[in-house]
């Protein structure tokens, strides 16, 4: 499999700046202190997996992550500025999936892709029958999504990562509904990734099998 | 880009729907009153005027809630354009999807019942000037109460309110055309809630969404 | 095996039923040579309810049976009774300028044609709307059922409201009010189009089944015969 | 002029004719549309099938 | 256990959606049409049938929908109960949620508008006839079309010609009233449809909701 | 854990007939065979577990089997009858629990178990607290479901298992958003369901841990 994003928007400005860092996070949600006081800094390269029992708030800080809840307390900083200032600059380099797939069931493959690949505003253009094909779709462009299997609709949804292009991934159960083989995909990608110096945060509950990089754990709620 | 986010949120909506919708509507309309065309011309505008209230807020929520329910909202919040702008595409693209045809069926029915022409052209002033407020105004009370238990309710409450000063001021405008009086009132009334609403709308509707995702 | 003798009989009937009604039939003495247009638009009329009727029988058995040649020629006959219902409306109209001095009113009769006309678009849109063909045809039929309700009201309408339409000319059993010169040449047409229809349809389920089967093996066999080995 | 006649319709030429040949090419239409998607699906099921040999 | 499902069903559906909604085209009524009482009156039956149908509609739409994408209609399908006693319970409960305030409000503000008595007790037959045969036959129409990718067309274009002898009659005995003739035959036809109705609109909901399903 | 579920619905008839037989089932969708000739017999107690590639009709199958759809060919049987005969009778002692979980968002818990419990007329009542508890839920039955985490809102949807006591368990990839602990649970309550001579057929892709009775594999799509 080659590695289709060799590249990455603004990637020479990481040089000399901090990467991502985050520092004294807390999240409350109904009125319960799911976490307290979580620091960590990323560079490019890195691996971080979010462990936890369900409800224990690995979404609630990958959202934060994201941009898209605010911490009770806390900073997220990327390069060296906080999210929340430079928030369309670290969104362009940024891919966040979550539970959702995010993608239009009555819509094809094909049509949810150009949709992402709009909203993204990448500018190169990675013809999208190859990210199809990468992640085992080839064939099912024309197909709207309330006719694919859960597994095949989880791909739709993770090809975001190969259309949009960005350095910080985050997501949330990524392998839920994929096969064995669909999973090892999107480890080889995760790995590719992060070699290529990507930084990716992500939850699940099945074992992982990466190699070729080392992950990081941090874990939430009581242990 | 801008031409692309525009295409595609109107990729996901359905071009023949709303049509359909009116067209279904004026064929009612008929049944509904008669086929006296002095009276059909007397309850055309105020018809019109309460369809387009209705399915402005009905398709506006319709089109969030599958966004909202498909995470598709999440990926629009992330995009990393600014969402202000992202939400002027959406509803350029609404209206151009509800207001547009309305707009276009009101004039040809008009047209069909030779309705008085120039009220007929005040008509197509206020709703020309008034149903993109409706869908501005609708998307900042859809983003409010998108998922929420009693969504539906409280989006009537707090919708109604807020629409009925256009629908009085356009309605006020034909009536007064049709007794022979002047109309700029009204319309520089509408115009000036709508310019209102283009710059304050937007940034309502972006900001609620970002409230409801936390 | 039947098309070619349905197709000529038809022809020959249609060309039987032109003559007697363009140049055999005497002119009517209140409509004059307007009068001419029924012998289109009446045998269109009655087509358009016959063919939904059809249609929707065969979709029933299909629905309750799973037989899978109802369900194909249910779906065969919808264009054509859009397309008579769509003369029926377009011809009465044509008819109605002269007669009536206006082509349209929403009177019961001509509404409930029109509904008709809706009900086969919509009865193709949903057709189309599935991808899996045996789905499709149950949820259809589900619609055609359910639109016959239309039938009677379109048969009726004439005598429930007071209406514009012409009354029951024809079809009153005991005498009908219509010069038997008129009469003849008007049933021609009717059979006429009667056979057009089977014909048409029989020609148009064919390639449906052939659609269907597309995984049995006597439609590879069928082509292999013919065609592939070319 | 019986011709003439004929083709005048008491006046009402023009919606008597407009009728029939409507009629006419309404019913062309529907001999010549299944005719063409019989050969075209044909032609596709044999594609199919050529696909399905190799 | 009648009553559980039905309750499960209600529980669901917002009890003051509707009420608002139809208060607000009340509301909206005079702003329309203007304040001159013969005019108000004579529109309003037209009016309120025109929202019935939207309303009944889109509502039925946006319960089928949710249904359908959270699984619950599954859910419903494999319950073990008859599934056409279900619909019948979901239709029912619909029905109790949106044409019976619909008709409560009009008499409310039929009563408001001094409308001629004789002919409003026309216009409650008639609503307390054919809304539930709106409900039951869009029913249907909604099971047909819902999750389907031009569904909301489809639906338009199919419940179209179906709401269409119901608003005729309707309107045909109304306006029959306010000419002093009798509405009997229209009103034993609105009953004859709603008998109809009642037997095969579940039955027709209920296969195609299992069609839809596979 | 004490079993909650100790007797079943017309369990006395189960003697003497036979118990679930599918012969020749096959399954065309978009004009593609996804599986053909599909025959197994299913006594008391047994556990079979479908096995395939994303895509490969494993909730196809399960479909059928609920009765949700019909198969292009073949037949399944309950206690010696076709289950479209049977339909409602079938119904009544059969759970399926697909992709989506079949839940309300905007009910709370409670709200949504006792939807299950009237449609599905179980006559006797487990306490709906005790159900939350033993799927780890305590406490969360006020709340709506869109407060919820992934894996919460899971467990609700699978407490339908519990809530309407049938004796044929029909699951797809219930494993789904659950973390381990909840996995096991869901592990444990399968077996105790197969040792009170339930019947289950489920999916996943994920690697099972059952001990105490042994599964069955059937395997769909090319190998
Ligand atoms: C758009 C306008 C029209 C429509 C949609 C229409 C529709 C129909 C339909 C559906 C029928 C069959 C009714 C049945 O068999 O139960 C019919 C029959 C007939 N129509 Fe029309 N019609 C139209 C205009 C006219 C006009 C203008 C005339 C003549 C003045 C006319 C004369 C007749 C006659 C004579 C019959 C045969 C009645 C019988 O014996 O059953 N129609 N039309
Ligand atoms: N939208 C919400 N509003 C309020 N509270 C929420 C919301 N979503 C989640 N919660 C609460 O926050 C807590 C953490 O939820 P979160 O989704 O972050 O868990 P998680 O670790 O991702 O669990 P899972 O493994 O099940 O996905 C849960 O206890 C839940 O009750
Ligand atoms: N609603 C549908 N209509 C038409 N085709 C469908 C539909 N759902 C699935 N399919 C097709 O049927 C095939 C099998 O789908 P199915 O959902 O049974 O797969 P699966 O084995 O459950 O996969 P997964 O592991 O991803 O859940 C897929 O190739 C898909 O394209
Ligand atoms: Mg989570
Ligand atoms: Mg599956």
């Amino acid at each position: 499999m080659k590695p289709l994003n060799t590249t990455y928007n603004n990637a020479g400005k990481a040089t000399g700046e901090s990467g991502f860092e985050v520092s004294g996070l807390e999240c409350i949600r109904q009125d319960i202190i799911l976490f307290q006081d979580i620091s960590f800094k990323l560079q490019s390269g890195d691996l971080l997996q979010v462990d936890g029992v369900n409800g224990s708030g690995k979404s609630s800080l990958i959202r934060i992550l994201a941009g898209l809840m605010q911490p009770s307390a806390g900073e997220i900083s990327w390069r060296g500025r906080n999210i929340s200032e430079c928030r369309y600059q670290y969104q362009k380099e940024m891919s966040y999936i979550g539970h959702l797939n995010g993608v239009k069931n009555t819509l094809t493959a094909d049509e949810n892709l150009e949709i992402m690949k709009a909203l993204s505003g990448s500018p190169q253009s990675i013809p999208l029958s190859e990210v199809l094909a990468k992640l085992e779709l080839g064939g099912m462009d024309g197909i709207t999504l309330n006719r694919l299997s859960a597994g095949q609709k989880r791909r739709v949804g993770l090809a975001r990562l190969l259309v949009t292009n960005s350095k910080i991934w985050l997501l949330d159960e990524p392998f839920t509904s994929l096969d064995s083989s669909g999973k090892s995909v999107i480890e080889q990608l995760i790995v590719e990734h992060s070699l290529q110096g990507g930084i990716t945060v992500f939850s699940t509950h099945q074992p992982v099998e990466i190699e070729g990089c080392s992950i990081r754990h941090i874990h939430l709620g009581k242990k | 880009m801008w031409r692309d986010i525009i295409l595609a949120f109107r990729h996901r909506a359905e071009l023949f729907n709303p049509l359909i919708f009116f067209t279904m509507v004026i064929v009612l309309f008929p049944f509904a009153f008669g086929s006296d065309i002095g009276l059909l011309n007397r309850v055309m505008p105020g018809t019109i005027w309460i369809t387009a209230l209705l399915a402005t807020n009905l398709s506006l929520e319709g089109i969030f809630r599958s966004d909202f329910d498909d995470g598709s909202i999440e990926q629009i919040i992330l995009s990393g354009y600014p969402l202000t702008l992202l939400v002027i595409a959406k509803i350029t693209a609404h209206w151009c999807l509800t207001g547009l045809p309305l707009i276009i069926i009101a004039m040809f029915t008009a047209f069909l019942l030779s309705f008085p022409e120039h009220v007929l052209q005040t008509l197509f002033f206020t709703l020309l000037l008034g149903t993109p407020v409706l869908s501005l105004i609708g998307a900042v009370a859809v983003a409010l109460t998108i998922g929420l238990r009693s969504g539906g309710m409280l989006l009537s409450l707090i919708i109604l309110p807020l629409y009925m000063p256009i629908l009085i001021f356009a309605m006020l405008a034909v009536e007064n055309k049709m007794a022979g009086m002047s109309v700029d009132a009204e319309l520089y009334f509408l115009s000036g809630m709508l310019v209102l609403a283009m710059t304050l709308a937007p940034l309502a509707t972006a900001s609620s969404l970002r409230i409801r995702m936390s | 095996m039947l098309t070619p003798w349905l197709s000529w009989i038809c022809a020959l009937l249609l060309i039987a039923g032109l003559y007697g009604g363009l140049i055999y039939a005497p002119p009517d003495y209140q409509q004059g040579e307007s009068f001419r247009i029924i012998y289109v638009h009446v045998p269109s009329a009655w087509m358009s309810m016959f063919v939904y009727v059809l249609m929707a029988t065969a979709g029933g058995v299909g629905l309750i049976w799973h037989i899978k040649i109802a369900e194909v020629f249910a779906k065969s006959c919808a264009p054509l009774g859009a397309s008579f219902t769509f003369l029926a409306l377009a011809t009465g109209s044509l008819w109605g300028k002269p007669m009536w001095g206006t082509w349209w009113v929403w009177d019961a009769r001509l509404t409930s044609e029109l509904i008709l006309l809706f009900l086969y678009l919509g009865y193709m849109a949903l057709q189309s709307a599935f991808d899996d063909r045996r789905v499709a045809a149950r949820a259809s039929a589900v619609l055609a059922l359910v639109g016959l309700i239309n039938i009677p009201i379109i048969h009726y309408s004439v005598e429930w409201w007071s209406t514009l339409h012409q009354g029951a000319t024809v079809t009153k059993l005991d005498a009908p009010s219509i010069h038997i010169d008129m009469l003849i040449p008007l049933l021609i047409m009717a059979l006429a189009f009667k056979l057009y229809f089977f014909t048409i349809v029989l020609i148009r389920s064919r390639t449906e089944i052939l659609e269907y089967e597309c995984n049995s093996k006597w439609v590879s066999d069928l082509l292999n015969e013919t065609e592939v080995s070319k | 002029m019986v011709v003439q006649e004929f083709f005048h319709m008491g006046g009402y030429a023009f919606y008597v004719w407009t009728s029939y040949a409507l009629t006419a090419v309404v019913l062309i239409f529907n001999v010549v549309q299944p005719l063409i998607r019989k050969r075209k699906s044909k032609r596709d099921l044999i594609m199919r099938l050529r696909r399905n040999l190799r």
